[in-house]
C-alpha cells in the first residue's frame, strides 16, 4: 500500500530542473511562462527546483554546445533516481539551425536516454505542459519498476 | 615628614604608569613597571612607620605594653614585594630579548601582530 | 513498578507523543497548513494552484526517491540531522497547550516560554549542521543566511515573550509568568491577551516573526532557490529532504499554535461550558470538547497561516539578507519594544 | 595537636601537593614516565583531598579554619597566616582541581612533541597551586602572593611555545597589564591594612564596613580593578584573547577555566565579604554594568575573529560577563545562577579549548579560513566539540542552558522586583548574547569541522586516545551538570551561594565560633525546566521517528563505494562544473549581520590596536573611573 502511495505521489509531484545548454533563451522564457498564472503548471504539482538533487524531471534547452556538454551530463547524473529527461525545443533534438556547427556536440540523445522530446522553436506552453505530463507518466512507470 | 613619603609614593606610582602608557620602547615599559613597584613598596614601608619607634626585634620577655616600635608586618610585605618585583623585571626583560630576536624592533607600535 | 496503572500512563504518553498532539497530528496538520498556504498564494495570484494535498504528495514522492550522499559529506550528520530536527519540533508541540488540553496537566511543567525559545533553535541548528556537513559551498552561503535570519528573529521574539510574561504577571500581581500553561490559564479566566492595548504591537510583531522563523517568503533568503540553489538543502535528496520539508511544515504549525497560545488563548476555552449547556456530561463530553477545541485551534492556525504567511508571500518580493536583518531589528523590534514598554508601565 | 591526617589539614595538603609536585618534577623530570606520573599523582591527590571535604563543607556547612603553625586567633587579632575554607572557597577549589586534572591528563599526549616538558609541568603545577592557594587562602596578602605566582606561571606558559606566532608578544602584554593589576591588588591590600591593621580576611571583613572612608573606597577600586585584570573583564579582554591564542591548549583551559575564576572569586570576596555590599545599588550597578558590557562586547568581538582559539578566548570573557552580571544581581537566585554558570563555563570552555588543541595538534593550524571538513577525519573530536558548542550556546539540555536560563530568570525577576528598566535591558542583552554565541559556534562548526576538507588535510588522523579521554571527561560533565540542575544547585552552587549570603558565618568561624547554618531556601525560578523529562520525550520521539524512517528504508542510500575516481553523481553540485575546493571563509559568514553593524565592527577593530601602551592606558582609565565612581556613589 505504501508503495502504491509513493507511486501515486510520484506522478503528482514532479519537480523540474532546467538546464540551459546554449539556448537562445526563447525556450527558457517559455518554460517560465508555463508556471505563470495563465498556464499555471503548479496545479499539476510542477515546481522549479533549485538544484538537481531535488529534481525529478530535467528539462534541457539549447543545442548542447561543446562547452556545455560535460556540464549537462554531469548535472543529469546528479539527479536522483527515478528521473526523466525532457528536451525542449528543436535544438537539443536536432541542433536546429546550429546543426553542423563545430561548436555543437548535440543532439542530446547521443549521450543520454531522452524520455520526452517537445519539439518546436519554441514549443507552445500547452505543448510543454503536455510533454511534461507525459514525462510524469514515464516517471511513474520508472518508480513502479524500482524495487 | 611622613607626608613627603606618601606624596613620593603616589608620584612614583603615577610616574610608572605614565611611563608605561606613553613610552613606546619595550625596555622603558619594563622600567615603568619597576618604578610603579618601587612606589608601592615605599607606600608599604611608610604605612608601617611609627615616628620614633625602634626596630621590632624583641623576645617575649622584653615585650611590654610600653615598647614602641615600627609595625613589622609591612616590612615583611615589602621584602616579599621586592622579590616579586625583581622576578617580574627579570621575566619581562627575558621576554623583551626574545621579542627583539623575533621582531627585530623594540618599538611597541610594531609589536602588534595580534590585534583586532 | 510495572503495574497496570504505570503501563496505562506509559501508553497514554506514548499516544501523546505519537498521535496527538505529537507526531501524527503535526504531520497531518502541518502539511495541511502548507498545502493551504500554497493554494491561497496561488489564488491570490489568480492561479488555480496545486491541490491542497500537494505537500503530502511531495513528501511521499521524496520518500520514494533515491538518497544520494555526496562523497564530501559526513554521512552520519547528513542522515541524522533531519531526524533530530523533526523530533525536537514534535516535542515542542507537546509543550504548547491546546486551550484547556495539555499533555502535562498532572506533572510539573517541563518547559516554559524561555525554554521553548531555545528549543526552537534546535531544528534551525540541525538543518544548519546537516547542510554544513555536505560540504557544498551553496550550503555555506545558506548557513550564513540562515544564521543571520535566526539572529534577526531572535531579538523581537525575546521581546515579545518578555512582554507577554510581564503583562500576565502584572495582571496576576505576582511579577511575571513564564509558564505557557499559566499564560493560557490566565487567558481562559480573563479573556485573550490580544484584547489588551499593550499586547497589540506584540501580536503584530509576532505575526511578522512567524514567516521569518519558518523561513517563508519574503524572509527566505536562506533557501533562495534561484540564487543559491536552496542553500542548506542543496545536496539533500530523497527521504532526508522530505523530512526537512515536513519539518518546515510542522514549524508553521508550531509557531501559529504558539501564537494562539500566547495571544488567543481565551477563545477556545468556553467550549466545555457550551458542551455542558447542551446537557452532555462524562467522558463523551470531555472528548467532544477536546475535539471542538482542536478544531478551533486548527481553524485559527489556518487563519494565521493565511494572514502571516500566504498574504505576506503574495504581496512582497524576497528581501536581501541585510535588509531582512535590518527590518527585524528596527521595525519588528520596535513594535515589540513598544509592547514591552507599555506592559512595563502596566497598560 | 591535631592529627596530621585529620581533615583540617586537607586544604593545605591540597595546595602543597601541587607545589611539591612542581618541585619534584624539576628534580626528576628528565624521565618521561616519572614526570607524567608525578604530575598526575599531584593533581589527582589534590582533587581527591578536596572532594573528600565536600560532605563536611557543602552539606554540613562547616567552615574549616586552618592556622599555619597553629598560630590561632588570639587577643582580638589574627596574627597567623590562615586558610579559611567555606563553601564558596571549596566550590571554586573543586572547579580548579577538576580543570587542572583534566588538563593534565590531556597534556601528557598533547605536549609530547614539545621541548622542555619538565619545565612545562613545573609551571603547570605552580599555576594550579597558585590558583588553589588563592581561593583557599584566608589572608589578603597571601591572596596577592598567589596572584603573583599564578600570573608569573601563566605568563611563562603563554610564552612556552615561543616560536608560535605572537606568543612572546602576548606574554609581554599580559605581563605588563597583569603587573599593573597585581600592583593594584597590592596597593589596595596595603591601604586596607593602613586602616585596620590586619590582613586576615575574616577580620578585615568584620572591620572594614565600619571604617568606610575615602581611603578604603580607593582600596576597593584598586582591588576591584586588580581582580578584574585577573578575570580579564572589559577593558582587559584583549589580553585574554592574545594569551589564549598563543598558549598551548591545555594552558588555555587553565587560563579560561581557572584564572578567570580566580578573578571572579576575588571580586565576590571583595564585594560581598570585605565590603559586605549586598544590596547596595551602586555596587550592583557597577558589577552588572561591567558584566553586561563584557558579555556583549566580547561576543561581538568573537564574531569578527578568524582564529579558532582567539574566538574561544573572546567567548570566555563573554561568559565571564554572564557570571559577573548574575553575581552582581545580589539575589540568592542570581548568585547561585552565577556560580553555576561559572562552573559550567569551566567545563564547556575547557572542552572547547581541548577540541581546538586537538585540531591544532593534528593540522598545525587554528586558522578558520584554512580549515574545513575535519568531521570526516576526526569524528570523535567533532562530536565532543559539538557538545561543548551546544553547551556554550545555551542549547538545551546541556549545562550552559541550565545556568543561563537561571540567569535570565534572575535578571528578569530582579527587573520586576525593582521596577528598574536597566535590569530588563540586561535580560535582553543576555538573551541576545546567547544567540550571538550560537552564531559564532555555528561559524566554527562550518569552518573547521564541516564544510569541505582542504587537500592539505587529506591525511589528518584522529587524536590519540589520551586526549580524547580528557575531552570525554569534560563532555560527560557537560551533559551531567546540564541534566541534573537540581542536584548541582543542592550540592555545589547552592551552598556556595548561601556562603556568599552569610558573610557573618565566615567572620565568626575565624574566631573559632561555629554559627548555625541558616539554610534560607533558595527562591524558585519563575519558570519551569526539567531537562530529564525533556530528554526522555525527545528520546522517545527520536526513537519513534528513526524507527519509522528505518522501516521506510531511510538508511538505503547511494554512496560512493569505490573510492577511486569520483563519479559525477557523488560530486557536489557545482552548477554543473567539476567541483573544486570552495569554502565560505570563516570571516565572510554572517555578512548580513556584519554589514548592518559595520561601523561598530570597524570601530572595535581599530580600538583593539594591539599596542601594549593602549591596553595599559585602558587599565589606567578603568582604574580612574572605578575610583571616581566609588568615591562619588559609595
Amino acid at each position: 500500500m505504501f508503495k502504491k502511495l509513493i507511486e501515486e505521489s510520484t506522478g503528482k509531484s514532479p519537480w523540474l530542473f532546467h538546464i540551459n545548454a546554449g539556448s537562445c533563451n526563447g525556450c527558457d522564457i517559455e518554460l517560465v511562462s508555463v508556471l505563470t498564472p495563465r498556464y499555471d503548471a503548479e496545479r499539476l504539482g510542477f515546481k522549479l527546483a533549485g538544484t538537481p538533487r531535488h529534481a525529478d524531471i530535467v528539462v534541457v534547452t539549447g543545442p548542447v554546445t561543446q562547452q556545455s556538454l560535460n556540464r549537462v551530463l554531469r548535472t543529469i547524473e546528479q539527479v536522483p533516481e527515478p528521473r526523466c529527461i525532457v528536451t525542449m525545443g528543436s535544438c537539443p533534438q536536432s541542433g536546429n539551425v546550429f546543426r553542423g556547427s563545430y561548436a555543437i556536440a548535440g543532439p542530446l540523445s547521443k549521450y543520454v536516454h531522452v524520455d520526452v522530446d517537445v519539439a518546436g522553436c519554441t514549443p507552445k506552453p500547452e505543448a510543454v505542459i503536455d510533454g511534461l505530463v507525459k514525462a510524469t507518466e514515464i516517471l511513474r512507470e520508472k518508480r513502479r519498476a524500482m524495487k | 615628614m611622613i607626608l613627603m613619603n606618601y606624596i613620593a609614593a603616589f608620584f612614583l606610582i603615577v610616574l610608572g604608569l605614565y611611563t608605561i602608557v606613553t613610552k613606546y620602547n619595550l625596555v622603558k615599559t619594563v622600567i615603568g613597571l619597576s618604578i610603579m613597584d618601587y612606589g608601592v613598596n615605599l607606600l608599604i614601608v611608610t604605612i608601617g612607620f611609627n615616628p620614633g619607634g625602634t626596630a621590632p626585634i624583641f623576645t617575649f620577655s622584653e615585650l611590654n605594653p610600653s615598647s614602641f616600635f615600627v609595625d613589622p608586618i609591612p616590612q615583611a610585605l615589602t621584602l616579599t614585594s621586592i622579590v616579586i618585583g625583581a622576578c617580574v623585571t627579570a621575566m619581562s626583560l627575558a621576554l623583551v630579548m626574545k621579542i627583539y630576536e623575533q621582531y627585530g624592533t623594540m618599538d611597541t607600535r610594531e609589536v602588534r601582530r595580534l590585534r583586532g | 513498578m510495572f503495574s497496570l496503572a504505570f503501563l496505562q500512563t506509559a501508553l497514554l504518553y506514548l499516544g501523546y507523543i505519537l498521535i496527538f498532539p505529537g507526531f501524527l497530528f503535526c504531520f497531518v496538520i502541518g502539511l495541511l497548513l502548507c498545502g493551504i498556504d500554497r493554494k491561497a498564494v496561488a489564488r491570490m495570484q489568480k492561479r488555480v494552484g496545486p491541490p491542497i494535498l500537494q505537500p503530502f504528495y511531495d513528501f511521499f514522492k521524496l520518500c520514494g526517491k533515491e538518497t544520494i550522499v555526496p562523497a564530501a559529506a559526513n554521512r552520519t550528520t547528513f542522515m541524522l540531522a533531519p531526524l533530530v530536527g523533526l523530533a525536537a519540533l514534535v516535542v515542542i508541540q507537546l509543550f504548547i497547550p491546546v486551550f484547556n488540553f495539555r499533555v502535562f496537566r498532572n506533572l510539573p511543567e517541563v518547559a516554559d516560554i524561555i525554554v521553548i525559545l531555545y528549543l526552537l533553535l534546535i531544528p534551525a541548528v540541525s538543518v544548519m549542521l546537516g547542510g554544513a556537513a555536505t560540504g557544498s559551498p551553496y550550503a555555506g552561503v545558506g548557513l550564513s543566511r540562515e544564521m543571520v535570519t535566526v539572529l534577526a528573529v531572535e531579538l523581537p521574539l525575546v521581546l515579545v515573550l518578555l512582554s507577554v510574561a510581564k503583562t500576565v504577571g502584572n495582571a496576576l500581581g505576582n511579577g511575571l509568568v513564564f509558564s505557557l500553561s499559566g499564560i493560557v490559564d490566565f487567558q481562559a479566566a480573563h479573556g485573550s491577551l490580544i484584547g489588551r492595548v499593550s499586547m497589540i504591537p506584540a501580536a503584530l510583531a509576532m505575526l511578522l516573526i512567524i514567516p521569518g522563523e519558518t523561513g517563508n517568503h519574503p524572509f527566505d533568503a536562506a533557501e533562495a532557490e534561484t540564487e543559491i540553489c536552496e542553500g542548506l538543502l542543496a545536496e539533500y535528496s530523497g527521504a532526508p529532504l522530505g523530512i526537512y520539508k515536513l519539518s518546515h511544515a510542522v514549524k508553521m504549525l508550531t509557531l501559529t499554535s504558539l501564537f494562539v497560545a500566547l495571544f488567543l488563548g481565551g477563545i477556545g476555552t468556553g467550549v466545555e461550558h457550551l458542551v455542558a449547556a447542551i446537557g452532555l456530561t462524562g467522558g463523551f463530553a470531555a472528548a467532544l470538547s477536546l475535539i471542538l477545541q482542536v478544531l478551533i485551534l486548527v481553524l485559527l492556525c489556518i487563519v494565521l497561516t493565511l494572514v502571516t504567511i500566504s498574504f505576506v508571500h503574495a504581496v512582497t518580493a524576497r528581501l536581501k539578507i541585510e535588509q531582512l536583518f535590518k527590518y527585524y531589528w528596527t521595525v519588528v523590534t520596535g513594535l515589540a519594544l513598544i509592547s514591552l514598554v507599555l506592559a512595563w508601565y502596566g497598560y | 595537636m591535631m592529627n596530621v591526617l585529620s581533615y583540617q589539614h586537607f586544604p593545605i595538603y591540597a595546595i602543597m601537593v601541587l607545589f611539591l609536585g612542581a618541585f619534584l618534577i624539576v628534580l626528576f623530570g628528565k624521565n618521561k614516565i616519572a614526570r607524567s606520573c608525578l604530575a598526575l599523582l599531584s593533581v589527582t591527590g589534590s582533587l581527591a583531598l578536596l572532594v573528600s571535604l565536600v560532605p563536611r563543607v557543602m552539606l554540613n556547612g562547616e567552615i574549616i579554619t586552618y592556622w599555619m603553625g597553629n598560630r590561632a586567633y588570639a587577643g582580638g587579632y589574627a596574627i597567623g597566616i590562615a586558610l579559611e575554607v567555606d563553601a564558596l572557597s571549596l566550590f571554586f577549589a573543586l572547579l580548579i582541581a577538576v580543570a587542572v586534572f583534566v588538563s593534565c591528563v590531556y597534556s601528557i599526549r598533547y605536549m609530547e612533541h614539545d621541548d622542555n616538558i619538565p619545565q612545562y609541568y613545573t609551571l603547570f603545577l605552580m599555576l594550579a597551586g597558585g590558583v588553589l592557594g588563592l581561593v583557599l587562602s584566608g589572608d589578603l596578602f597571601n591572596m596577592f602572593i598567589m596572584v603573583e605566582i599564578l600570573t608569573f606561571a601563566a605568563v611563562a606558559l603563554t610564552a612556552f611555545r615561543n616560536t608560535a606566532r605572537g606568543a612572546l608578544e602576548a606574554a609581554f602584554k599580559y605581563l605588563v597589564v597583569g603587573s599593573i593589576g597585581s600592583t593594584c591588588i597590592l596597593a589596595g591590600t596595603i591601604m586596607l591594612y593602613a586602616q585596620v591593621h590586619t590582613l586576615n580576611f575574616a577580620q578585615l571583613s568584620a572591620l572594614i564596613p565600619g571604617h568606610l572612608n575615602g581611603s578604603t573606597r580607593v582600596a576597593f577600586a584598586l582591588l576591584f580593578v586588580g581582580f578584574s585584570t585577573k578575570a580579564f573583564l572589559v577593558p582587559f579582554h584583549p589580553l585574554a584573547a592574545d594569551a589564549h591564542g598563543a598558549a598551548p591548549a591545555s594552558i588555555s583551559v587553565l587560563i579560561s577555566g581557572v584564572l578567570t575564576k580566580s578573578g571572579i572569586y576575588g571580586i565576590i570576596r571583595l564585594v560581598y565579604f570585605l565590603f559586605q555590599s549586598m544590596g547596595l545599588r551602586p555596587i550592583q550597578f557597577m558589577l552588572v554594568f561591567v558584566g553586561s558590557v563584557s558579555m556583549f562586547v566580547c561576543v561581538t568581538m568573537a564574531l569578527a575573529q578568524h582564529d579558532f582559539k582567539r574566538l574561544l578566548a573572546f567567548h570566555s570573557i563573554s561568559q565571564i560577563g554572564y557570571v559577573l552580571t548574575a553575581v552582581g544581581l545580589s539575589t540568592a537566585l542570581g548568585i547561585s545562577a552565577g556560580l553555576y554558570h561559572a562552573m559550567n563555563h569551566t567545563i564547556f570552555k575547557g572542552l572547547l579549548f581541548l577540541a581546538a588543541g586537538a585540531v591544532l595538534h593534528e593540522t598545525g593550524t587554528t586558522d578558520l579560513d584554512r580549515l574545513g571538513g575535519l568531521s570526516k577525519r576526526m569524528p570523535h573530536t567533532t562530536v565532543l566539540f559539538l557538545i561543548g558548542a551546544a553547551s556554550i550556546s545555551g542549547i538545551p539540555p546541556f549545562n550552559g542552558f541550565a545556568s543561563k536560563w537561571l540567569i535570565y530568570q534572575a535578571a528578569y525577576l530582579r527587573a520586576v522586583e525593582t521596577g528598574n528598566i536597566g535590569y530588563l535591558l540586561v535580560t535582553i542583552i543576555a538573551l541576545v548574547t546567547s544567540t550571538l554565541t550560537l552564531a559564532s559556534f555555528v561559524k566554527v562548526s562550518q569552518s573547521v569541522f564541516f564544510g569541505r576538507l582542504p587537500e592539505e588535510f587529506k591525511d589528518v588522523k584522529e587524536v590519540p586516545f589520551g586526549m580524547r579521554f580528557a575531552m570525554s571527561l569534560f563532555a560527560i560533565l557537560c551533559v551531567l551538570t546540564g541534566l541534573l540542575p537540581d542536584l548541582v544547585t543542592k550540592l555545589l552552587s547552592g551552598p556556595a551561594a548561601q556562603a556568599v549570603l552569610n558573610p557573618i558565618r565566615y567572620i565568626a568561624a575565624a574566631r573559632g565560633i561555629e554559627m548555625p547554618v541558616e539554610n534560607a531556601a533558595l527562591p524558585q525560578a519563575a519558570g519551569a525546566w526539567s531537562p530529564i523529562n525533556w530528554l526522555l520525550l525527545l528520546g522517545i520521539a527520536l526513537f519513534a521517528i528513526t524507527l519509522v524512517a528505518l522501516l521506510g528504508k531511510y538508511d538505503q542510500v547511494s554512496e560512493n563505494a569505490s573510492g577511486e575516481k569520483l563519479p559525477a553523481k557523488y560530486d557536489l553540485f557545482f552548477s554543473g562544473e567539476k567541483s573544486v575546493y570552495s569554502q565560505v571563509g570563516g570571516g565572510d559568514l554572517f555578512w548580513g549581520f556584519k554589514h548592518n553593524w559595520r561601523h561598530y565592527f570597524s570601530f572595535m577593530h581599530d580600538l583593539h590596536s594591539g599596542v601594549v601602551n593602549d591596553y595599559a592606558l585602558w587599565a589606567v582609565v578603568a582604574l580612574a573611573l572605578a575610583i571616581a565612581f566609588l568615591q562619588i556613589v559609595l
